[in-house]
């Protein structure tokens, strides 16, 4: 965008990078060094991703902005091409706000366990913080990769480190023996990784498909974004409608796997109720979070007449997610698998959203990935602070807590609160916001949807009730309330969980030109009322100027 | 001579008749023989065969080649070897492999055939023999390709020699790793495994043989497994002569009874067959 | 003037912040900060009230724009308020009552170690009413809608260490889910409908669409509204709402936050009117509610459900009114607002009983009272006689009007309608008198009831705060609890009065609701006459069961209505067989299936591969020779395939 | 007589050899058998080098001879070796990779 020509995006994602290698060197007796090294390097991230947000400009022309462009692989036309969009701006912020939360709320889970003889070699917390750390780079990397196979590239990376971080790292919460745990434990990672895998390596054949067919029709095949956006804008490239449908259905896959759509799903219930709460976090919240933007980014842009094709199915499969998820969710006796079933009902909403395709459906979903990155944060980590406390995962286990530790029943209320989307919180705004843009084109799954709402409200009171309520368990009498790291950790989600329920107008006017951009790619426009009135909201002068000057801060 | 026909004389036509089957019947004794040294011999009679052939084909250096490397070296190598490792059970051409043996005849068949009528159906009509190829002499043109065309095939081929030379020698050499265990330690240790304290003893004791692969015999008439060596012991190289010893000890007993008359010999020899000497090695001589 | 609006909600929403973030050491001060913001939000309005008044009727309306919330394409939710004379109403009644309720809680929540988070919550509670009657346009409401519905959560669940109370919030707050599920598709609608859900361009263009349409809209409104006002069939909630402390039950559970599905109807006045088969629903679900109310409140014999069942009954009054269109819009509210009052002073009798009997609530076990609390008894009676609409109290004005709209609506529909109101109010007269009778007359059955003990613990368990399990010594309760009932009396007595001098009231809210004068087939005072009879032999009935004959210390087993009445005329029990029952099993099986069937699958394939490759390892013997018999079959087939290329 | 003959000898000794290599389980055998293939092989070259008329495929068998040179003296270097620590010159018994 402008002269000044400094790497932002690079640098970015290569400054967690170097942080990982760096808490990895950090040798075994400087345990704590290490935690404190990985949080300022996250830090560091989160200001450089402040910096892309200040620098962002989201009135500015073209789809992307600060962009990079070498080449890479000059044979295959591969391009280390990085741009970031709106929706990626608002992914890569949330990213890199909430790993500093999970390094601090994972601050003692990789302590060697008491009792363990100390060994020069063996170095679990260093490498717990290392790869979180890893894991953050890759994902900044996906979000702001704009090349097709670069993306593949750090897509399927990410599986390494999160695969360790599954497999290695367990919370101390073994009510069984820590031999089962270990062996569950690396049973969800496994599953974790060959599901997508599998995912990945269909999407790899599409990818090689795709380039296939630029290079027989644009003459010099190429993955970059952008220009095949183009072409096929200019029509200089036609795919087929079946090689299309073929190609997006193989992209699809991988991303409804990641994401999880159902019936793709029952890897993350194993995943997150094995692995520690901040590794859960990372999951649900950042990593998945790919899925769906990978959606928004190429599914929708690289074929708009199959992605238009194959949306009723999709929109059908999101909300038996929403449903199926939700219900599960009711059923479920371990509280953090119940935040895994919730998490693939809301993914059904964000899904849901995407294909909609209207502006409030695709604006709602972007939101409301942030949106839930950060309540699903906050619920996942206080559950995880209850946890480590009670060292029981079953819901069954606790019981009249809010008597002994009210500030940290209080946290997990509005973490409940806001995963039911209570208005004034961040995720009702995004979950309206998708309800009605998918109510304006397919009613009648609309008003399905909406009954997502009492079925979030049923699992979270229910689990708030039999948790937090009630007589005092004897085993819950002598809990402490919450420590002042683990608040540290909490409040400020909670902040911004208030802010941007009663302000989200900044994340709004941050994502709205991205998502008109991507529906005019798609060739979609927003169904118009049946009665268009002149007046607008507000009801009187007021808010009709008041609408005017909004009209010009978002221009 | 020096310029070779295209299409070949009769007289290598017979000559490619009576070798060839030679050749042929060479390979089947190779494949099928017993002991290991047969085989090597009759290769070394195929051998020989497509020495010829390679003469009769004009390729005199590589026919020359092919008798003095291929049955001079390499054969000798091999017959090395095989007198080295010798003959062990695995000659035995009895199959292990659940149904290896059927499975090589056909392929080897079906894959024979399938060669052969490769060639058939190959449009090979037209022959232009070496005749100007050999003008400047065989080796002379050979030579000249290999010091020009394939120089750096040829020096490679160098390199690999060496390289198999020095693989050989490394691979069997035996480095002695720990310094060798003086008598005193080896007494020592015999003495307390216990087992063979005395000096292992010599073959042929008690025997009218005092050939090494000859056991000696025990009191009873048994061969003793200590007395050959082991290596012998493996090959199954070993002479069991228990048997005619029992025969000669009876063969001389009848002598003796025939020598001191009948009455006493009668007893004698009615006694002579409860007395356990020669009864027991019966039982030896059984297994 | 109009930015006085924000100040409205934001006092209470300050006093919310302030005392639950702000800890322990707020305890000492927090009820005190608390009523005090109360008050403040009161005064603003009070001011508010006087600068409408200085305006012609035609510009009293106010609206303050504070910010776009949220825009994106064709959807703009603006943060904006709009202050008329309906919201005028409630921002008084909101912050009238529920200033003297914070009050009369200092002294009734006294001994609660708790006190100070349970102001936090009423404010909270404060804040989003007002947000909800204050809004300019649906979502916005929809933010207060759903925000009284976290407080009134709270606030039935704040006793959280009785089970009872915690599953009692979480049924509260599920309900009213799935009325909010009706607001939010009836937003959906007016989006995909005008493209806009502010008040203002809605209500105006409900003239250009189909009538379907704007059914669909009301319909999906009227869910709402019974979700929030516990209108048939979505009423379940309410009795067992009684967990909470009483306090809440007068503010939140009878005179404000159950009152919002009246406001959203008659708010929706004009779509309504637009859609008749709408209306007539509602008109319906008034009219059974009524009825359901009454009978639930005759056969309770736990004081606060008892009125709880008025309660329900009273807004099934109001509800029918906000049905009948602009003949009953203005009389709903009406009533409503000395419903407010009248229902307010009784549960905060009620509470005062309860806090000289040791927060026992079984009227079996009162009786005699009204000597032992006399201010209690003399603000209860007037209370009861407003609501039996004794002549010239609140209620008689209010409910009178009502029921001669309902008359006035005509035909076969206006006659049963009018008889259903006519009996309702009988109904009405007989359970008041009742619990009137049970409570303050007969003889003291407390004397002999058993105490409540560690192991029998009361209703209200200020009680085991407080450590006192002596036998009850009726007693009046302080100043500060006595003082608010006063107030509450005063405008129960006058308030229906005032209203109507020369239809005051009606001409106030004309502007909004337009009123109509519905010519009904009998004469006003025929109507007057007709209901005094009822009331009379609803009051004569009750003398006779519950007067005349002494009342038994244990409830007899009673007709079968009776019983089915105390069960909530088995509403519940439904509920309970279908609706918990089939999703227990539902979400039993699901869980089965998820790890069956999908993950099966899924493990399914993985077992397939193994097994598979478990076969596949045969091959490698490991015996050279078996793979030089490999090898050289691939040589062959290679050859082959070579030949057969050639061939071709 | 056409020197065709020569071609089908030499995929007779090499169908022969290859049957060998499979059947006999004394390493040594099977190397003489994979020597006799190559033989077969170098036959063939030669022939070819006659009916094309240049050296080549002798300079080919000549490499070919020179490798399998090579190849006998590391392969009986390896038997030798085996056979020392197993005792046994048997291709099956060194089975390591069987399951």
């Amino acid at each position: 965008m402008s002269a000044f020509s400094f790497p932002l995006l690079t640098a970015t994602a290569a400054l967690p990078a170097i942080g990982a290698v760096a808490t990895a060197a950090v040798p075994a007796a400087r345990r704590t060094a290490a935690k404190w090294l990985a949080l300022v390097f996250s830090l560091a991230t989160l200001a450089l991703a402040l910096l892309i947000a200040a620098r962002f400009d989201p009135g500015a022309k073209g789809p992307f902005q600060l962009t990079e462009s070498h080449a890479w692989i000059r044979d295959f036309g591969v391009r280390y091409d990085l741009g970031v969009d709106g929706i990626a701006v608002a992914l890569i912020a949330l990213t890199a706000l909430l790993v500093p939360f999970v390094i601090l709320a994972g601050w003692h889970d990789a302590d060697p366990l008491e009792g363990a003889e100390p060994n020069r070699r063996w170095r679990p917390t260093q490498g717990f913080f290392a790869l979180v750390l890893a894991v953050e780079a890759m994902v900044v990397l996906s979000f702001e990769a704009t090349d097709v196979f670069l993306f593949y590239l750090f897509f399927e990376a990410m599986l390494i480190p999160m695969y360790f971080l599954i497999g290695g790292f367990g919370d101390r919460a073994g009510g069984r023996g820590e031999q089962q745990a270990a062996a569950q434990r690396s049973y969800a990672a496994v599953k974790f990784l060959l599901y997508n895998l599998a995912g990945g390596l269909i999407m790899l054949a599409a990818v090689i498909g795709l380039y296939a067919a630029t290079a027989h029709q644009l003459g010099a095949g190429t993955f970059s974004l952008p220009e095949i956006v183009r072409a096929r804008a200019s029509g200089a490239l036609q795919l087929g409608t079946g090689t299309e449908r073929l190609l997006f259905l193989g992209f699809f896959f991988a991303f409804a796997v990641k994401a999880p759509l159902w019936p793709l799903h029952t890897w993350l219930p194993n995943a997150m109720g094995e692995a520690t709460s901040p590794v859960a976090v990372l999951i649900t919240a950042v990593v998945d979070k790919v899925g769906t933007f990978a959606m928004l980014r190429f599914c929708l842009q690289l074929f708009p007449e199959a992605s238009r094709w194959a949306a009723p199915v999709i929109l059908v499969l999101a909300l038996i997610s929403i449903v199926y998820g939700a219900l599960l969710a009711v059923g479920q006796r371990d509280i953090k698998r119940l935040i895994a079933y919730a998490s693939i009902s809301h993914f059904g909403f964000i899904i849901l959203g995407i294909f909609a395709m209207t502006s409030q459906g695709q604006g709602g979903a972007t939101l409301y990935m942030v949106n839930h990155g950060i309540s699903t944060a906050a619920l996942m980590l206080v559950a995880g602070f209850l946890i480590s406390r009670r060292g029981s995962r079953l819901i069954a286990d606790f019981g009249g807590v809010q008597k002994v530790a009210p500030v940290l029943a209080g946290t997990f209320l509005i973490g409940g609160l806001a995963t039911l989307s209570l208005p004034g919180l961040a995720p009702f705004v995004s979950e309206f916001l998708v309800l009605v843009g998918t109510f304006s084109r397919y009613p009648v799954i609309g008003i399905i949807a909406t009954t997502g709402i009492v079925l979030a409200a049923l699992y979270v009171l229910v689990l708030y009730q039999r948790t937090m309520t009630g007589p005092v368990k004897p085993e819950v009498k002598t809990m402490p309330d919450l420590r002042v790291r683990e608040l540290v950790v909490v409040a400020p989600l909670i902040a911004l969980l208030l802010f941007l329920g009663v302000y989200p107008k900044p994340l709004t006017d941050l994502v709205n030109p991205a998502v008109q951009h991507t529906l005019s790619v798609v060739d979609r426009k927003d169904p118009q009322p049946s009665v268009p009135v002149t007046a607008g909201p507000g009801g009187g002068g007021p808010g009709r100027t008041a609408q005017t000057q909004d009209v010009e801060a978002a221009k | 001579m020096t310029a070779l026909a295209a299409a070949a004389s009769s007289g290598e036509a017979v000559q490619f008749w009576i070798l060839g089957i030679v050749a042929v019947v060479g390979a089947l004794c190779t494949i099928l023989m017993k002991r290991a040294v047969h085989s090597a011999l009759s290769l070394a009679g195929t051998m020989i065969v497509l020495a010829v052939f390679y003469l009769a084909n004009g390729a005199y250096f590589l026919g020359i080649v092919q008798i003095v490397v291929y049955t001079g070296a390499i054969m000798m190598l091999f017959l090395f070897v095989v007198m080295l490792v010798g003959v062990t059970a695995a000659d035995s051409l009895k199959e292990t492999l659940k149904g290896q043996r059927w499975l090589a005849a056909g392929l080897g068949l079906g894959f024979g055939i399938l060669l052969i009528a490769g060639i058939g159906n190959a449009s090979l009509k037209q022959f232009n023999g070496l005749g100007d190829a050999n003008a400047g002499g065989n080796v002379q043109g050979l030579a000249a390709l290999i010091f020009t065309k394939y120089v750096f095939a040829f020096e490679l081929t160098g390199a690999l020699l060496i390289t198999a030379v020095v693989g050989a020698m490394v691979l069997t050499h035996r480095e002695r790793t720990e310094r060798a265990r003086t008598q005193r330690e080896r007494s020592q240790a015999r003495i307390r495994e216990g087992k063979q304290v005395t000096p292992l003893p010599a073959p042929g004791v008690y025997a009218r043989h005092n050939a090494v692969d000859i056991p000696g015999l025990l009191p009873d008439g048994t061969p003793s497994e200590l007395t050959v060596s082991p290596t012998l012991r493996e090959r199954g190289q070993v002479r069991d002569v228990s048997g005619q010893a029992l025969a000669d000890l009876k063969a001389l007993e009848r002598r003796s009874q025939e020598w001191l008359g009948r009455g006493s010999g009668s007893g004698s020899g009615s006694g002579g067959a409860e007395r356990p000497g020669p009864a027991a090695p019966k039982e030896g001589a059984q297994k | 003037m109009e930015n006085l609006i924000a100040l409205l909600v934001a006092a209470p929403l300050v006093g919310a912040a302030l005392l639950l973030c702000g800890g322990t050491r707020l305890d000492r001060a927090g009820h005190w900060i608390g009523s005090l913001l109360a008050v403040a939000s009161f005064a603003v309005g009070v001011v508010l009230f006087a600068g409408m008044l200085g305006r012609d009727a035609g510009h009293r309306a106010l609206h303050q724009h504070l910010f776009s919330w949220i825009p994106v394409g064709g959807f703009r939710a603006d943060v904006a308020f709009q202050l008329d004379q309906l919201s005028m109403t409630f921002v008084l009644l909101i912050t009238g009552v529920g200033s003297l309720i914070h009050i009369y809680s200092i002294g009734y929540m006294e001994h609660d170690a708790r006190r100070r988070r349970f102001f936090g919550y009423l404010n909270l509670f404060l804040a989003a009413m007002l947000l909800l009657v204050l809004a300019d346009n649906y979502v916005l409401l929809y933010v207060g809608w759903e925000g009284v519905g976290l407080a009134s959560y709270l606030l039935i669940g704040f006793w959280q260490h009785k089970p009872s109370a915690a599953t009692a919030a979480k049924k509260a707050f599920l309900v009213n889910r799935v009325g909010d599920m009706g607001l939010s598709i009836a937003i959906m609608l007016m989006f995909t409908t005008f493209g806009t859900f502010a008040f203002g361009p809605v209500l105006a263009a409900t003239g250009q669409t189909s009538e379907g349409k704007l059914t669909a809209i009301g319909l999906m409104l009227l869910l709402a509204a019974c979700g929030k006002s516990a209108q048939v069939p979505l009423q379940s909630w309410l009795g067992d709402a009684m967990e909470g402390p009483t306090p809440v039950s007068a503010l939140i559970h009878a005179a404000t936050m159950v009152t919002a599905g009246v406001y959203l109807i008659t708010r929706s006045g004009a779509l309504f009117n637009a859609a008749p088969d709408a209306q007539t629903a509602v008109v319906a679900v008034g009219a059974v509610t009524l009825l359901f109310g009454a009978i639930v409140g005759c056969a309770k014999d736990d004081i606060k459900k008892a009125l709880a069942g008025s309660t329900m009954s009273q807004i099934g009054y109001m509800v029918l009114a906000a049905g009948l269109g602009p003949v009953g819009y203005a009389f709903a509210i009406m009533h409503l607002v000395t419903h407010g009052f009248f229902k307010a002073g009784l549960f905060l009798g009620a509470g005062s009983v309860m806090h000289g009997m040791n927060d026992e609530v079984d009227m079996r076990r009162y009786g005699g009272l009204r000597k032992y609390m006399p201010v209690t008894f003399v603000t209860f009676g007037l209370g009861y006689l407003a609501i039996i609409g004794f002549p010239g109290l609140s209620g008689f004005f209010s409910k009178d009007k009502i029921i001669e709209a309902a008359f006035a609506r005509g035909g076969t529909e206006g006659w049963i309608l009018g008889g259903t109101a006519l009996l309702g109010a009988a109904i009405t007269a007989f359970y008041m008198t009742r619990v009137m009778l049970m409570t303050f007359f007969g003889e003291e059955r407390w004397r002999n009831a058993p105490t409540p003990s560690p192991d029998r613990p009361s209703a209200e368990p200020a009680a085991e705060t407080r450590g006192e399990y002596a036998p009850p010594h009726p007693h009046e309760s302080p100043k500060v609890m006595t003082v608010p009932m006063i107030v509450l009396a005063v405008g129960s007595v006058f308030a229906g009065g005032l209203f109507s001098i020369g239809d005051a009231f009606v001409g106030w809210l004309e502007p909004v609701t337009s009123f109509s004068h519905g010519h009904s087939p009998v004469s006003a005072g025929v109507v007057t006459a007709a209901t005094m009879v009822v009331l009379v032999i609803g009051v004569g009935l009750a003398w006779l069961m519950y007067g005349r004959r002494p009342v038994p210390a244990t409830a007899p087993r009673g007709s079968l209505l009776t019983r089915a009445a105390r069960r909530d005329l088995l509403q519940d029990d439904f509920n309970h067989v279908v609706l918990v029952r089939g999703g227990e099993h539902l979400t039993r099986t699901l869980v089965y299936l998820d790890h069956s069937l999908v993950d099966g699958a899924v493990n399914g394939t993985a077992a397939a591969m193994g097994g598979l490759s478990g076969r596949l390892r045969r091959l490698q013997t490991g015996f050279v020779r078996s793979y030089a018999v490999q090898m050289l079959g691939g040589a062959a087939v290679l050859v082959a395939a070579t030949l057969l290329m050639r061939g071709v | 007589m056409n020197p065709v003959y020569y071609l089908y000898l030499a995929a007779l000794l090499f169908t022969i050899g290859a049957a060998g290599v499979l059947i006999r389980r004394n390493a040594i055998v099977v190397f003489m058998c994979i020597e006799l293939m190559l033989n077969a092989c170098n036959l063939a070259f030669v022939t070819f080098s006659r009916m094309h008329g240049n050296l080549d495929g002798q300079i080919i068998a000549f490499f070919t001879m020179v490798v399998a040179a090579a190849e006998v003296v590391v392969g009986l270097a390896i038997i030798v070796s085996i056979f020392r620590t197993r005792h046994s010159a048997s291709v099956d018994d060194a089975s390591l990779m069987k399951l």
